[in-house]
């Protein structure tokens, strides 16, 4: 498979016209130095929660995302912050969710897992490994039912093919003809589990075929072999109408989620994986096509990284959520549901969320705590871009918020999710 | 009014909701080709042809899952799985999604989606096939929750579940599925959730039935003041969430006792919510404690004297009544 | 892949011992008249609930089950009275089972959906279509932990391949290379869907590929065929270690269950379908090959009505299941549970079954009309065999205890499960 | 008595046990190389090897159904399901097989499966990864439920689930993993299910705390004693099926009122459970209505300061406990 697979990449060697490579180089950029953030940020208690960076990843999160059209659907994981910021959500929205501010993509409620553009068609952000794959069925669905040509596509990892929805929604797009691609991004493991560990066939493409879908493959450190196969892949769900399979191979260079010990590899295989970064290699062939000069990537990289760091100022001077919008958006008001108060049973009355300010106002004193010691924090400037900027972390005086880190007398550790 | 059964009621929702508005569809198991595995889609299929009348093969968490996407995505989808049994199968895509999503995005998008399905005892359907649990989605926020008991309900209630903009957890009852009712034949009559209804007023005690036994409830108030003078009021919430919690304490604050009857499990069940709610609201206006009524706390057994008794009759109910006043 | 299998078929063709031979066709009939009786007291309302009957697919499961040892597990459907009986279960158990007689494989607990019979090794018998597959994995997990040969033997049908468990367990039994054969019995519907309908490749044991399990299939219809091959796929998961998945080319020629108005199939097919009759086809053979003398197919089959004549006197004469032990079985005592009134809320005393004793006698009066009707309808002594007895069953004056009849006003029709 | 770690104490439990039985091993999704997404299993895979440590790819439900065929033919699995918010994808092994077989097949066969997974809310994980299901369990016949709030409990529960004969759903609590608490080293300490602990005593009032919601119930009874002269009895049922109701009434006859701390949904939550029974039980020594202290309706948010407030804390224990007097 992996001959067939790299004598077909031959055909597809072709740079991109010079505007969009450079386009691409920049944007594969911009999310490299935002996870570098947030990772940081992480560092300094800005950020709570897991965090999942996807940094080696970003060909197969850029090559990806530009072979969609505007209207056609998105879809992903809980890695997905290079999802949204290829498809154009401003990193400022992104980032002041990482820090659950009201200026959060989806209000501060989700979180780094939880990201969500509705107005891009980023179809989120799910929790839930191998959840997303019947929700990217349904919209696929929906496209089809209203003779729309648009197309969706369904981003998950090599650890969620693993998932019951994995046979069961390939079979019922198949059988449906439903327009929709499935892209595994095979980073070689789910969470600890190596890939040949976690599957019984490792050439995870050839999975849709006793549902019906065909397979492809494409090199995931290689943004100019994973966008014309996504892109062909597309093009087939939209005009064949079926789904397709692609396996985009990569790897991540960082840990699991911020806290990970990473035991369960070795330093030489991600040594290995690291010289074909995907940023540098396709940086270094757009010198030698000559669509880029010499030191412009360090001038592309000073403009993204300013554009970082007005997004973490962003974040920073959101506001957080006020207490009494707690209840808000459970439900959709009008029809069926009157208020909150009507389906929250702890008293029979009417909540305005008076309760809820109070409560925020008793557990005031708490929360400047944990700001302090986060302004402490700042001071020390930690370094995230090593991968042991979750040594860090175990320092912050939380209490019983402890952030997943791998703290040295082993309290509250929680590398999981 | 037209006197319909409870599926007939269910089919016209269906039709009626489905002629109304384009974007409203139907999937599930065998509910095309055989028209449903208890009939309730009937027909629909010939007249809504394939695109709207869709046979899944047997995946309930990707069926499930497939409605919410479509939710997402501007259709309302209804989904039908073939009893509330098989529905733990789509507990993630129904919990973790569909209740989640609106919240957990912060309010961009809705899930319009309801999921229709059966449950209950008495066919010797055995212990994978004969539970009832209600209890398990009213503890889910984000979701609203409807146990029609009327053919009328049947109706008025899943057509307000259409057009309602929230997940709904719609939970039909198989004995119901053939008995027969006054159904308004209006298209636009629609019920609404978080209301009550007081199927038979009484001063002496309220007994609150649950989804099939809200018909129970009401042979046992018949017959407790033809043999024993008790005049029950009793209350049928029609939905779990929201719940008419109003009507209720209403009625005990003038009783001074209530009762719950329910065919679920006992632990963590309906009764149980009920009874802390009502002596939470109500304490004062107590005489005896909340009572219940409730299926035994078991897997139902196949063998019908063991089924017959595992799940509340009548005599229970008149029995649990009539206990409370001996308490005192 | 049909000219494949039929290919291969040829080498299969050779028929089993006279002794063997003979003891098949005598299962495969008795299973028939098993299932033929089964229908007929389920009209007269001695048997209750589902009743899913497998006449058709008699040689799927004598060639299946006598290809196993007697260590080996089985596990089936909530279609398998035929697996117990090819296991070696008296069918005076699985009829009282479906009686819901005391005596039953389970008491009277399961009914037709769930026969059980540990002492042969027949691990059930689940209503829940795909719930047996992970369970079966799990067994062969034990065989291989506790260091046995033993394999385990998986029976499920062409619907349940769409479930989620289908594609977990096969990675799952792949990747630790467990004793398990996974045999489909496609019957060419799931309910009222036809295989077309529901899978997007109808080449089923071609599903398993992806996953690293291989296919293998086999005529159904022909127990010389399905014997041999199943006998090699258990061959192989005993010796090679690893898990096989065979498709089984069969038809059911009844409804899915009693009440089935059969209309998503044409009496062509199903006339078509019974022209390759597994019992009829295999005794001509055995007559043509000298194994069977003329005449003696009849005198096979009064032994075998005689057999179900004695099971159905059994069951009508075993008891029903006292009221006071309507608890037994829930929990296993002794450890952590002292008796299950320790689980049970309704009140904190113990529970010795009064009040479910009380309880009976107050039902009793409603129990003695069904009873009643019962007896009433023994006298018509409905034919069972014509697919027609189901209307019958409407007759049962049974007030809130329908049956799942398609009965002609439309009350209660329950042809579901 | 040593003092460990709540973790350790979980550790110590599935190393032992493995050291006495081999039939009890464990499999999940990455107990093995990577120690545990929470280190309970940390170093079992190097002290057991990987027959008896088994990683698992990503398939809950059938991890948990292949551990339900294992416990029926001779095997004592013990199986990590990764947080209990990913149960649901297993609801339908736990609930349709784990908990009916024994049962459903009159007793021929039994499921000693342990299912181990940690709950709670306070790491901004969000709405698919925080939330206390314990209510969904405790519903369900045939299971047994722990909820262990100490390092002791922990250690001697997990020990007592493994060697019974019944499916026990053990749930674990997120931050209860890095508490400290004398543990006792004997490997013939095995707790009892179905045995309350009294954390406190007292005569004013009694609080019965479910999961971690034990710890701040104590907390909160400190600060009652210190602040507000309320001697609270604090309650830890330890397993909420067998449910030790005894003990809890007999508390109760006492101080003549009850709150009940959870930190799940409210509507049928444990709480519900408890204040139904508790007013059946002891009807006439409540002087006020039982009360609740739940988690929120609602999708555990994000953002820290909502999610601070959407789970209770010490404050919010006491006020109630205080209302409880205002109320009379
Ligand atoms: C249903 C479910 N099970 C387990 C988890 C915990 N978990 C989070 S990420 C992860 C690994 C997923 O691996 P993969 O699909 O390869 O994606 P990757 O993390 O490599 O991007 C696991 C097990 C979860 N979030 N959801
Ligand atoms: C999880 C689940 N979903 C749906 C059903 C209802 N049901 C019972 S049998 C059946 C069809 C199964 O078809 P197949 O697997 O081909 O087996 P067959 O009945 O043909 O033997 C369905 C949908 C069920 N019992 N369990
Ligand atoms: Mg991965
Ligand atoms: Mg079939």
């Amino acid at each position: 498979m992996a001959t067939r697979a790299e004598s077909k990449k031959k055909d597809r060697e072709d740079l991109p016209e010079r505007d969009d490579a450079r386009a691409w180089l920049r944007q594969m950029m911009l999310i490299r130095r935002f996870e570098e953030r947030a990772g940081q940020m992480y560092a300094k208690a800005k950020v709570g929660g897991f965090l999942h960076l996807a940094i080696g990843e970003e060909a197969t999160i850029v090559g990806a995302v530009r072979a969609l059209r505007d209207e056609d659907y998105l879809i992903s994981t809980y890695r997905s912050h290079g999802h949204a910021l290829a498809r154009g959500t401003s990193p400022d929205n992104v980032m002041a969710e990482l820090f659950g501010k009201v200026d959060g993509t989806s209000g501060g409620r989700g979180g780094s897992m939880h990201i969500f553009d509705v107005g891009r068609r980023f179809m989120g952000g799910y929790g839930i490994v191998g959840g997303n794959l019947p929700l990217a069925a349904g919209m696929a669905l929906s496209s089809d039912y209203q003779g729309t040509d648009d197309v969706t596509l369904c981003v998950f990892g090599d650890g969620a093919s693993n998932q019951g929805t994995f046979g069961e929604t390939l079979n019922l797009a198949a059988l449906w003809k439903l327009p929709v691609v499935f892209m595994v991004t095979n980073n070689q493991f789910g969470m600890g589990t190596s890939l040949e560990r976690h599957s019984a066939v490792t050439d995870l493409h050839r999975r849709g075929e006793g549902f019906g879908v065909p397979g492809m493959t494409c090199d995931g450190m290689d943004v100019v072999d994973t966008h014309p196969v996504i892109g062909e892949a597309v093009a087939r769900a939209r005009d064949e109408r079926q789904p397709i399979l692609v396996e985009a191979i990569t790897y991540r260079f960082r840990g699991h989620s911020m806290a990970d010990p990473e035991e369960y590899r070795t330093k030489e295989q991600v040594e290995e994986w690291r010289k074909k970064d995907p940023i540098e290699a396709f940086a270094q062939r757009l010198e030698e096509a000559g669509h880029l000069e010499e030191g412009e990537q360090d001038k592309l990289d000073e403009e993204v990284v300013a554009q970082i760091d007005e997004a973490v100022q962003f974040a920073d001077e959101s506001d957080f959520p006020p207490p009494e919008s707690l209840y808000d958006d459970i439900y959709v008001l009008g029809g069926q549901v009157k208020g909150w108060y009507s389906v929250d049973e702890r008293s029979a009355g009417v909540h305005k969320g008076e309760d809820e300010r109070e409560m925020a106002g008793e557990l005031g004193a708490r929360s400047q705590l944990h700001a302090e010691t986060a302004r402490e924090l700042d001071k020390k400037d930690t370094k995230a871009d090593d991968g042991e900027d979750s040594d860090t972390a175990e320092n912050t005086d939380r209490g019983d918020l402890p952030k997943e880190s791998a703290d040295s007398d082993g309290a509250n550790q929680s590398p999981g999710g | 009014m037209p006197v319909m059964r409870y599926r007939e009621a269910l089919n016209a929702a269906l039709r009626e909701e489905m002629q109304r508005d384009e974007d409203v569809f139907i999937m599930g198991e065998d509910i095309g080709v055989f028209n449903g595995a208890f009939k309730v889609t009937n027909g629909l299929l010939k007249e809504f042809g394939e695109k709207r009348v869709r046979d899944t093969p047997i995946s309930e968490n990707t069926i499930v899952g497939m409605g919410v996407g479509a939710a997402m995505t501007g259709l309302r989808p209804v989904v039908e799985l073939m009893t509330i049994n098989f529905s733990l199968l789509a507990m993630d895509q129904i919990v973790n999604h569909a209740a989640t999503i609106h919240y957990m995005f912060g309010g961009q998008v809705r899930v319009p989606l309801v999921v229709r399905m059966p449950q209950g005892a008495g066919h010797q359907l055995g212990p994978t096939h004969s539970h009832s649990w209600e209890a398990l989605y009213l503890h889910v926020p984000g979701l609203l929750v409807a146990v029609p008991s009327t053919p009328e309900d049947a109706k008025g209630l899943l057509k307000a579940a259409i057009r309602d903009d929230n997940p709904v957890i719609f939970i039909e009852h198989e004995y119901l599925y053939g008995q027969r009712g006054d159904v308004p034949e209006d298209e636009d009559f629609v019920a609404d959730f978080g209301q009550a209804a007081i199927r038979r007023e009484g001063d002496d005690v309220t007994i609150i039935g649950i989804s099939r036994m809200a018909v129970t409830a009401q042979k046992a108030a018949e017959q407790l003041a033809q043999e024993h003078e008790v005049e029950a009021e009793v209350i049928d919430p029609r939905t779990l969430r929201p719940l008419d919690l109003d009507t209720i304490v209403k009625s005990v604050e003038k009783t001074n006792r209530a009762i719950i009857v329910e065919e679920g499990w006992p632990h963590g069940g309906v009764g149980a919510n009920l009874a802390a709610l009502i002596q939470e609201q109500a304490f004062d206006y107590l005489d005896a404690p909340v009572a219940r009524v409730t299926g035994a706390d078991l897997p139902m057994p196949y063998s019908k004297p063991l089924e017959q008794i595992a799940f509340p009759h009548e005599p229970q109910v008149v029995e649990a009544v009539l206990a409370t006043f001996r308490d005192v």
